[in-house]
């Protein structure tokens, strides 16, 4: 699955995409975010504050108990300041 | 119609290319929104925006369509800008035209208050204290619930 | 800075000259109001449009005043035209630009509901069936009254 | 006093703008109105609606009751429609 990381998660992570073979267990985004911060000091770093961060599922936002299967792409970013 | 740029752009030639002479539009609003030289996080010397090419369209496309249907729109416009902005820039232009002027109003505002809360743009700010990520304002999602509490009294 | 003129107006110059690059400025509305083909009382050929010259000038200024202290714009603009319009004409821009949105949404909706109702222009719409003035509607009078209820509640 | 008449009420008049001495009795914009109808058909025409009729003092918008003294100016007119 490609995940793609953005702002200062992409910042702390030091990635800015990557392809990864999900786990048995992970099931949800929220499983994701737990298993990511495993990797490592940085992925760690980026993850602490895991409830600020958002996810999309194939480019549409989605709570942390969206499931996974099915999904191409998951991005990870912190709430969106645009406009 | 939807644009994500690193470019600037004109409002006039925008709304010239939109609304002009054009005799079914009684209303037109835009918004735009500048790179202010004294943000909120301090002094600003420079705005570098960043965002997730693909979701945004998307996002942007999906606000776009919402306004048409709830307010009913003769014409519309959203263009956003990414990459390094300067003080006194654009970052946003929106375009809501009507046959009067509350659905101009009201759907210029929903189309700025969507974006803000859902469209995938992050703005970083540069200053004399280093770089500083902005933090989302509670306030926007406060905005958006505006429209979501009108959803349920219609 | 409001006028009042016969001839027609460029928002995008208007816009330039108010608000480009000045970077105490985060946040511009514009609202433009045009000639519609079809009125709410029929086809129209020619929209006239007459005012009361002197009182005009006074009472744009006290809504352009009324909305600075109110919302505490960084600048402001207010252009009516008179005189005999055309189908997609434009008729008259409102211009507000502040530091955060809020602030600049409601100024321009403010000066567009106050003006509707205190600024003496009167329009005869000229159509198959002859000439006719417009009549006021009561809508706008509740329109302006949005912003009585605020006072109360400030 | 100088009277201007705009919109309908000057169609219906046929004046644009008139001086006039006011008649000792006419005190208020209501009593001027009244007194206005009284000067031939197409002033008892133009004041029929006296209700839907404004008025504006020195170019200051004013209630039917408003006194007439000190006036230097007074204009009669439709509900405004610009905008």
């Amino acid at each position: 699955m490609r995940v793609l990381y953005f702002a200062w998660v992409k910042e702390k992570t030091g990635v800015a995409a990557e392809d990864i073979e999900l786990p048995a267990n992970v099931e949800t985004v929220s499983d994701l975010m737990d298993w990511l911060r495993t990797r490592g000091p940085e992925f760690e770093n980026a993850f602490r504050q895991s409830d600020v961060i958002r996810a999309a599922i194939d480019q549409a936002h989605v709570r942390p108990d969206a499931p996974l299967a099915g999904a191409r792409e998951i991005a990870f970013f912190p709430p969106v300041t645009g406009g | 119609m939807i644009r994500i740029q690193e470019a600037d752009f004109d409002i006039g030639a925008e709304l010239s290319a939109l609304t002009a002479a054009r005799a079914d539009i009684g209303a037109v609003v835009t918004f735009t929104g500048q790179v202010r030289g004294q943000a909120d996080g301090g002094p600003l010397t420079e705005l570098r925006i960043e965002h997730y090419p693909g979701m945004t369209e998307r996002e942007l496309e999906r606000v776009e369509q919402e306004a048409k249907e709830r307010f009913g729109l003769q014409a519309s416009l959203i263009v956003h800008r990414h990459g390094a902005l300067k003080p006194g820039d654009n970052i946003v232009l929106v375009i809501a035209a009507s046959r009067h002027r509350d659905a101009a109003f009201d759907a210029a505002r929903f189309m700025m208050d969507s974006l803000k809360s859902r469209a995938p743009f992050w703005k970083c700010e540069k200053g004399p204290g280093g770089d500083r990520w902005v933090e989302a304002k509670a306030d926007d999602d406060i905005a958006r619930t505006r429209w979501h509490k009108k959803d349920a009294a219609e």
